[in-house]
């Protein structure tokens, strides 16, 4: 089992991030399950969601207290307390930035590769709206699932224009990130 | 008992509350209760115009004559000539204007002689005791026709020559003999027998006539014009108002003058004073001692005449001197030149009896050619002396019974208890008829208690419309000629219009008020809608005896009986 | 007729009452109830395909003792408050049914006017085909007569008790009509139960529109009123003829009618037959002063809706309740 | 294959295929997603119904109750001051014996103000008379929604499906959805012999007097304590379509070996069943979820019990000033049996606390430390209240 936290802003399409992801796992035979840290907050605020994917069905609705791995959709979201607490040892940040990812690193003494989401949506999309980078990139690093499966869950949620952009934009990722290099930490911090 | 079952749920079949009766919460209950109108109450004749107009109100316009000649067959002729006191006592007086009963009876009088409805009544048993009846005015054809509903057979004897009686003399623009001839020759024709021509004490004799019939109904009227002086003087060459009326009618001529003083306000002075006008005497007086009809009057001081006809008389040009009483004649000799009259008027004494009071200082004086009095007639004794004896009436009982006299009634002018009209006169024979019937009988005589007739307050007049009196056509002075009828009989449509004005007093008229406002729908209604009968029935298993009804029924039918 | 035949006959005659009888005998109503009549006059212009949501209240209580029913036509009674949304869900279960049926919630004014409103204004405006009637006598009369939003002005109730420093309500009877048609419903309208004639005609107009439609009818209750049983219809009928019960008819929140005034009364002639206003006779000043106001409303009702009649009007109130022989009361 | 849905969603379309007739909702504070969902399904073509947006939770069980009292299967669903406001007409839909179905989405009770998950509100309406059945996760709930349907049109009792709100509403999982055919298989056409029905005019909700009032609170409470032979049938019937059962009124991990039982409702449990099956002593523990409340099933209980040591009973609400609500019930169930179990209750996951998955491990060294734990709020933190209100 893997458990990743994903923060976001109010608006970002945080949730819907966190849907596509488990979406995928359960598109592709296997356990997912994603939900909301439950707020009250408005457009703006951050918010934060959580996934599980696992090779079996769990059963338990707890919230994810030690994930494996963060995607972080606005860089200044790192200034905000709390948001790198309770990471697993070994754990990996995967961040919404235009930095350099080892300054990243270096900076907060955890392994973060950057990705700068916002430009390639703006470049797709039309709009900042990082969450498909992120995944695209998420599965790439880790490949936890192939990119396949995320254009699945894409399918399923979006059509006509949209949906071409969001494919078109996976495809883009998935040649700019190392592929696989986060598979190891993957096994290190799976359960 | 046991137990019903509970539902699940709890609910309810439908109607079922029906089962509980919420009569068991009444203190007071509703019933229907017949109360007279006024306008029966104050008929001469006796008829009850509220049961009549809702026939014909409901459209049964047979039925409704049929219905008013039951008390009245002579309609045609009372819708023209009776001063209709119903009018005075309808209820309908106090909302707008009274209903116009009597133009309402003339209509279904002159509609039966246009259809030629027969009396509704049968021939008598060919053994049935035979009643004598002397006199065919208005009394004696009453008293034959009810006497014949009786089923007695009938004898109407007359010193005439056709029936009518005092009917005759009541002038043709008033009471066409057309319509005397269309009501009492079909009158005449329900079975009476009917001997002109027979005078009593010449052609007849008052005992052989008590001999011959088992009653007998003496209805002979008064022909004999009252004395009349003016401190004792009578003047030369003195015309008596009947007199000259039968003249005219006879032969069309009255006294020659330019101006005439007619003494008198009753409907022979009326009558006479219109007919001089009609022949062409160009100044008419009349001097009465009464007032004028009008809202104020004292009943016992108001011109005897029809109100209609005394208003119509001065449209005609006739100068009333109302009010007043003549002092003296003005003489030239003998020959009279004028009166000198005074004001007076009737007061009421120390013991409430109204008196005539003259007025010192108010004498005027009238100058005219001729004086003519119509103050009456007193019956002609001959062939009655024996029962008169010396009085001027005959005097009878409230059975119409002439006292000391078994088996021999009398009704109409010329007795006590004479009202003075048609109508009273049409009444009288009907009474003597029922007395005459249940004493033959053996019988008690019919009670003669009348019960209250409902007031207007008992009413809901809520619940009608102002609705403007259907007046009957009057001719306009120019044409009133000779022998013209001055009125005319309303047209069907009027005649409906103003029938739809009775206030139905004291009767069911099926409006559905009480059966749309029960809130406990405790008034059913029948299927057949009567016109008569009221349609519905209380359903006292539910009226909790709210009062609703009774308080909103518009025509005080329904009352509330306390119950224990 | 012997006593069995007669009951015989009484047993056929109420089933063959020449209208329909949608209510029964035999209901709890108090003597003379106003609201009972205003129900059986509603129902029996609506016919047997109807379906009703009634609140609670006098209405409710005095038509279904268990086991029994007053109803011949499906009736459900739920809570207090809620009628307008019961009535849209049996408007919305009909229709997702396919049935014509037509519903109709009734309701007093302490159900319309104050707790229910919410639910009577939900359903307005989501344009339920309901017919709405509020049954209004003016104080909540099921729980012992206490004041309600529908309470005229200055009567008295067992919680506005007039005393030495007040005149019983001291607020206004609340403008139902006018708010009801502000949600642009096709028909609202207010009728009197002394005018039965014109809530047919009412109830008829209302059935034959798909859509929203309000009818609240003024119904004197003896009990709480303070007058007797057999004065409902002289006591409704002054309302009306006062001015302080005005008869309008209101389309898509337009005045398109109102019921001419012939004779107006004065207000004194409607409140002395009724012991809520006895303390307004009082010989005290204040006393005084809310009679004229109470006139000063009734002024105001006559001429905002111009009530006063030109001439005879067969529909004014006077022409309106013209009875004539054999004549069936039908609009 | 298993979709992906969002709880919320997968039970508006379990709604949607229990082809209910009339829907009736309101957006109170706070809401869930399911009617929102049916809204669409219902604007896209794919449910054929009435959809009424009421302006309250009373009026939405308000409409629902005219609606199935008028012949039609109707649905609603609420949360929190939602179940609370439309409590008066709750009582009078069980009273009147209507059948109808509504999700309870969990939440807790204002004041102070909290939009998260307890089971406050349905708890506070145990007495309204329903069916209330708890569900573990989104696949249960939407295998009870269709068989409350079933129980509710068949014991003519109004059925409250409680799902924990967020846990579970706003959670996506893998959900089987059936379809069409097997739940037409399974659910006839509504039909209630007490419809309204001008052919059949009843009258309904009358005034019933002393005489008959008692009588009719026990045949309302009877037909409760009946209805748990359908529910238990409703499970059955339903695993044999479906192929996925959950033990009827109560369902069980664990057996005849365990010492210690830990009794809850709702989401909690499937936290608990994941620790369990983590931990090495899971044999001595038995998981007990009471799927059915209302009615609550006695004797299932006894059974299930028989032989524990100890029986934590855990809920997400309480009785101010007297405890825990399902504890106080199972303790008296407990009390006839001769050895009874000892039983600890405790509040847990209040107002949206997070329930970790430690808790397992926690209740269980909270039994072995020994001593009564009648009640107290487990993870209430009281160094968080000023000394003089601990």
């Amino acid at each position: 089992m893997i458990e990743i936290r994903i923060h976001g802003r109010g608006g970002q399409g945080n949730v819907v991030a966190a849907y596509l992801l488990a979406t995928a796992a359960i598109d592709e035979g296997r356990f997912g399950q994603a939900f909301p840290a439950f707020g009250a907050e408005r457009r703006g605020a951050p918010v934060v969601a959580f996934v599980r994917i696992a090779e079996r069905k769990l059963h338990r609705h707890n919230q994810v207290l030690h994930p494996a791995f963060l995607v972080i959709q606005d860089e200044a979201l790192l200034h905000v307390p709390g948001v790198l607490d309770g990471l697993k040892p070994g754990g990996r940040v995967l961040v919404n930035s235009s930095h350099n990812s080892e300054l990243l690193s270096e900076q907060y003494g955890q392994q973060f590769f950057a990705l700068p989401a916002d430009s390639l949506s703006k470049e797709y999309l039309g709009r900042p709206l990082p969450n498909t980078a992120l995944l695209a990139a998420f599965l790439t690093l880790t490949e936890v699932l192939p990119t396949e499966a995320l254009n699945k869950a894409l399918r399923d949620r979006f059509r006509g224009t949209l949906l071409d952009n969001n494919l078109r934009l996976v495809q883009e990722v998935a040649t700019r990130v190392p592929a696989g290099i986060w598979e190891d930490s993957f096994h290190a911090t799976g359960t | 008992m046991s137990s019903p079952l509970f539902t699940r749920g709890g609910f309810a079949l439908p109607g079922t509350t029906s089962q509980f009766k919420t009569g068991t919460w009444r203190v007071q209950q509703p019933i229907h209760r017949h109360r007279n109108a006024p306008c029966h109450n104050v008929c001469p004749a006796g008829e009850d115009p509220q049961a009549y107009i809702a026939e014909f109100d409901a459209g049964h316009i047979r039925a409704a004559w049929e219905t008013l000649v039951s008390i009245n067959p002579l309609p045609a002729i009372t819708g023209r000539v009776c001063p209709h006191p119903c009018e005075s006592g309808c209820n309908r007086g106090d909302y707008d204007a009274p209903v116009a009963i009597h133009s309402i009876e003339r209509f279904l009088g002159d509609q039966a002689i246009a259809e030629g409805w027969p009396y509704p009544v049968g021939k008598p048993a060919a053994d049935a005791q035979a009643v004598a009846v002397v006199g065919a005015g208005p009394a004696g054809l009453s008293c034959a026709y009810h006497l014949l509903r009786q089923g007695h057979q009938v004898t109407l004897y007359t010193a005439l020559g056709e029936a009518g009686g005092t009917l005759r003399v009541i002038p043709g623009y008033r009471l066409p003999d057309s319509v005397i001839d269309a009501e009492v020759e079909r009158l005449l024709q329900t079975g009476i027998d009917f001997r002109p021509g027979q005078r009593l004490g010449r052609d007849i004799h008052l005992d052989e006539l008590r001999g011959e019939y088992a009653a007998v109904f003496l209805a002979v009227g008064t022909q004999d014009p009252r004395d009349w002086s003016v401190g004792g003087v009578t003047p030369r060459d003195l015309h008596v108002g009947l007199n000259v009326l039968k003249e005219w009618m006879a032969v069309g001529s009255v006294p020659q003058a330019e101006s005439v003083a007619v003494v008198g306000g009753g409907n022979t002075a009326v009558d006479l004073s219109r007919i001089l006008k009609r022949a062409g005497i160009p100044d008419v007086h009349i001097i009465t001692h009464n007032g004028l009809p009008g809202p104020d009057s004292l009943p016992g001081d108001v011109m005897r005449a029809v109100p209609r006809e005394i208003e119509q008389a001065v449209e005609e040009g006739v100068q009333i001197h109302a009010h007043r009483g003549i002092r003296r004649l003005l003489l030239r000799g003998e020959q009279v030149v004028g009166v000198e009259m005074v004001h007076m008027k009737k007061l009421p004494d120390a013991s409430g009896q109204l008196k005539r009071t003259a007025f010192e200082g108010t004498e005027t004086l009238l100058h005219v050619d001729q004086v003519i009095p119509a103050i009456g007639q007193t019956i002609d004794p001959a062939g009655l002396e024996a029962i008169l004896n010396g009085s001027a009436y005959l005097k009878v009982d409230e059975w119409r019974r002439v006292e000391g006299h078994a088996g021999l009634f009398a009704g109409g002018d010329g007795c006590s208890r004479g009202g003075g009209t048609v109508t009273s006169a049409v009444g009288d024979g009907r009474e003597a008829a029922e007395a005459i019937a249940a004493t033959l009988r053996g019988e008690g005589l019919p009670g003669k208690t009348v019960s209250e007739a409902i007031a207007f307050d008992a009413l809901n007049p809520h619940y009608f419309e102002p609705l403007p009196r259907n007046e009957q056509h009057i001719l306009p002075v120019e044409e009133r000629i000779a022998e013209v009828e001055t009125e005319q009989t309303l047209d069907p449509a009027q005649a409906k219009a103003e029938a739809r004005r009775c206030l139905s007093c004291g009767n069911c008229m099926s409006c559905d008020n009480c059966w749309t406002l029960c809130p406990d729908s405790a008034v059913l209604r029948l299927q057949d809608k009567g016109a008569t009968e009221a349609p519905y029935r209380f359903d006292y298993d539910y009226c909790k005896g709210c009062g609703l009804c009774a308080y909103e029924c518009p025509c005080g039918f329904i009352t509330m009986k306390e119950e224990l | 007729m012997t006593d069995t035949d007669d009951k015989a006959l009484l047993k056929q005659l109420r089933v063959e009452q020449p209208r329909f009888q949608g209510i029964v005998s035999g209901h709890r109503a108090c003597l003379g109830c106003g609201e009972a009549l205003a129900t059986r006059l509603v129902v029996e212009a609506c016919g047997p395909d109807i379906m009703i949501a009634n609140a609670t209240g006098c209405l409710e209580i005095f038509t279904t003792p268990w086991p029994e029913s007053a109803w011949r036509v499906p009736w459900l009674h739920s809570l207090f408050e809620n009628t307008g949304a019961i009535a849209a869900g049996m408007e919305a279960a009909l229709k997702a049914q396919g049935k014509s049926t037509k519903v109709l919630a009734f309701a007093g004014d302490g159900g319309t006017f104050d707790i229910g409103f919410q639910a009577l204004s939900g359903m307005l405006e989501r344009g339920h085909d309901v017919l709405y009637v509020c049954f209004d006598n003016e104080a909540y009369m099921n729980t012992g007569i206490q004041r309600s939003g529908s309470t005229p002005h200055a009567a008295m109730t067992t919680t506005s008790p007039p005393g030495k420093v007040r005149m019983g309500k001291r607020h206004l009877k609340k403008d139902i009509i006018s708010i009801v048609a502000a949600h642009h419903i096709p028909y609202a309208a207010t009728a009197s139960v002394a005018y039965p004639s014109d809530i047919r005609q009412k109830v008829r107009r209302a059935m034959a529109i798909e859509g929203p439609t309000f009818l609240v009818i003024h119904s004197p209750c003896p009990l709480g009123w303070g007058h007797d049983g057999s004065l409902s219809i002289e006591v409704a009928r002054l309302a009306v003829t006062s001015g302080l019960m005005p008869l309008i008819e209101l389309e898509r929140g337009e005045l398109t009618g109102a019921m001419p005034i012939r004779t107006p009364h004065p207000v004194s002639d409607y409140l002395k037959l009724q012991k809520r206003f006895a303390h307004l006779f009082a010989d005290d000043p204040k006393a005084r002063e809310e009679l004229v106001h109470l006139q000063a409303l009734a002024d105001y009702n006559i001429e905002k809706f111009a009530l006063h009649s030109l001439g005879d009007d067969p529909q004014d109130t006077d022409g309106a309740d013209t009875v004539t022989r054999g004549g069936m009361r039908y609009a | 294959m298993p979709q992906a849905l969002e709880g919320s969603q997968a039970i508006a379309r379990t709604v949607a295929l229990c082809r209910p007739q009339v829907v009736a909702a309101y957006p109170i504070t706070p809401q869930t997603h399911i009617v929102e969902n049916i809204a669409k399904l219902v604007a896209d073509g794919k449910l054929d119904c009435e959809y009424v947006s009421v302006e309250s939770e009373f009026s939405a069980a308000s409409v629902v109750l005219g609606a199935a009292a008028a012949g039609s299967r109707a649905y609603t669903a609420s949360a929190s001051q939602g179940i609370l406001l439309m409590s008066e007409v709750l009582y009078n839909i069980a009273g009147m014996r209507i059948p109808m179905v509504m999700t309870c989405a969990n939440r807790a009770i204002s004041a102070p103000l909290s939009i998260w998950n307890d089971q406050q509100d349905s708890m506070s309406v145990r007495d309204a008379g329903w069916i209330q059945l708890y569900c573990a996760d989104n696949q249960e709930a939407v295998d009870t929604t269709i068989q409350a349907y079933r129980i509710a049109e068949r014991t003519e009792l109004p059925v409250m499906v409680c799902v924990d709100g967020f846990t579970l509403t706003h959670t996506l999982e893998p959900i089987e959805l059936p379809g069409q055919d097997e739940v037409d298989s399974f659910l006839p056409p509504y039909a209630f012999a007490r419809a309204l029905d001008p052919a059949r005019p009843l009258s309904m909700g009358t005034l019933v007097s002393p005489d008959h009032y008692p009588e009719a609170r026990h045949s309302h409470h009877h037909a409760l304590l009946k209805a748990q032979q359908e529910i238990i049938d409703a499970d059955l019937d339903w695993a044999g379509v479906s192929g996925r059962g959950y033990g009827g009124l109560l369902r069980i991990d664990g057996g005849d070996t365990a010492e210690i039982g830990i009794l809850t409702l709702g989401s909690v449990m499937g936290t608990l069943r994941d620790a369990r099956s983590e931990h090495p002593g899971r044999d001595a523990v038995k998981l007990i979820q009471l799927r059915s409340f209302r009615p609550f099933p006695i004797e299932a209980l006894q059974q299930a019990c028989q032989g524990l040591k100890h029986l934590v009973v855990l809920e997400r609400a309480l009785s101010p000033g007297a405890g825990g609500i399902v504890g106080s019930e199972v303790r008296a169930a407990m009390s006839e049996l001769r050895d009874a179990p000892m039983i600890h209750n405790y509040a847990i996951g209040l107002g949206g606390r997070d329930v970790p998955l430690d808790l397992y491990q926690t209740v269980l060294d909270m039994v072995a430390s020994g001593g009564i734990n009648r009640f107290s709020i487990l993870d209430a933190d009281l160094e968080k209240l000023p000394p003089e209100d601990r």
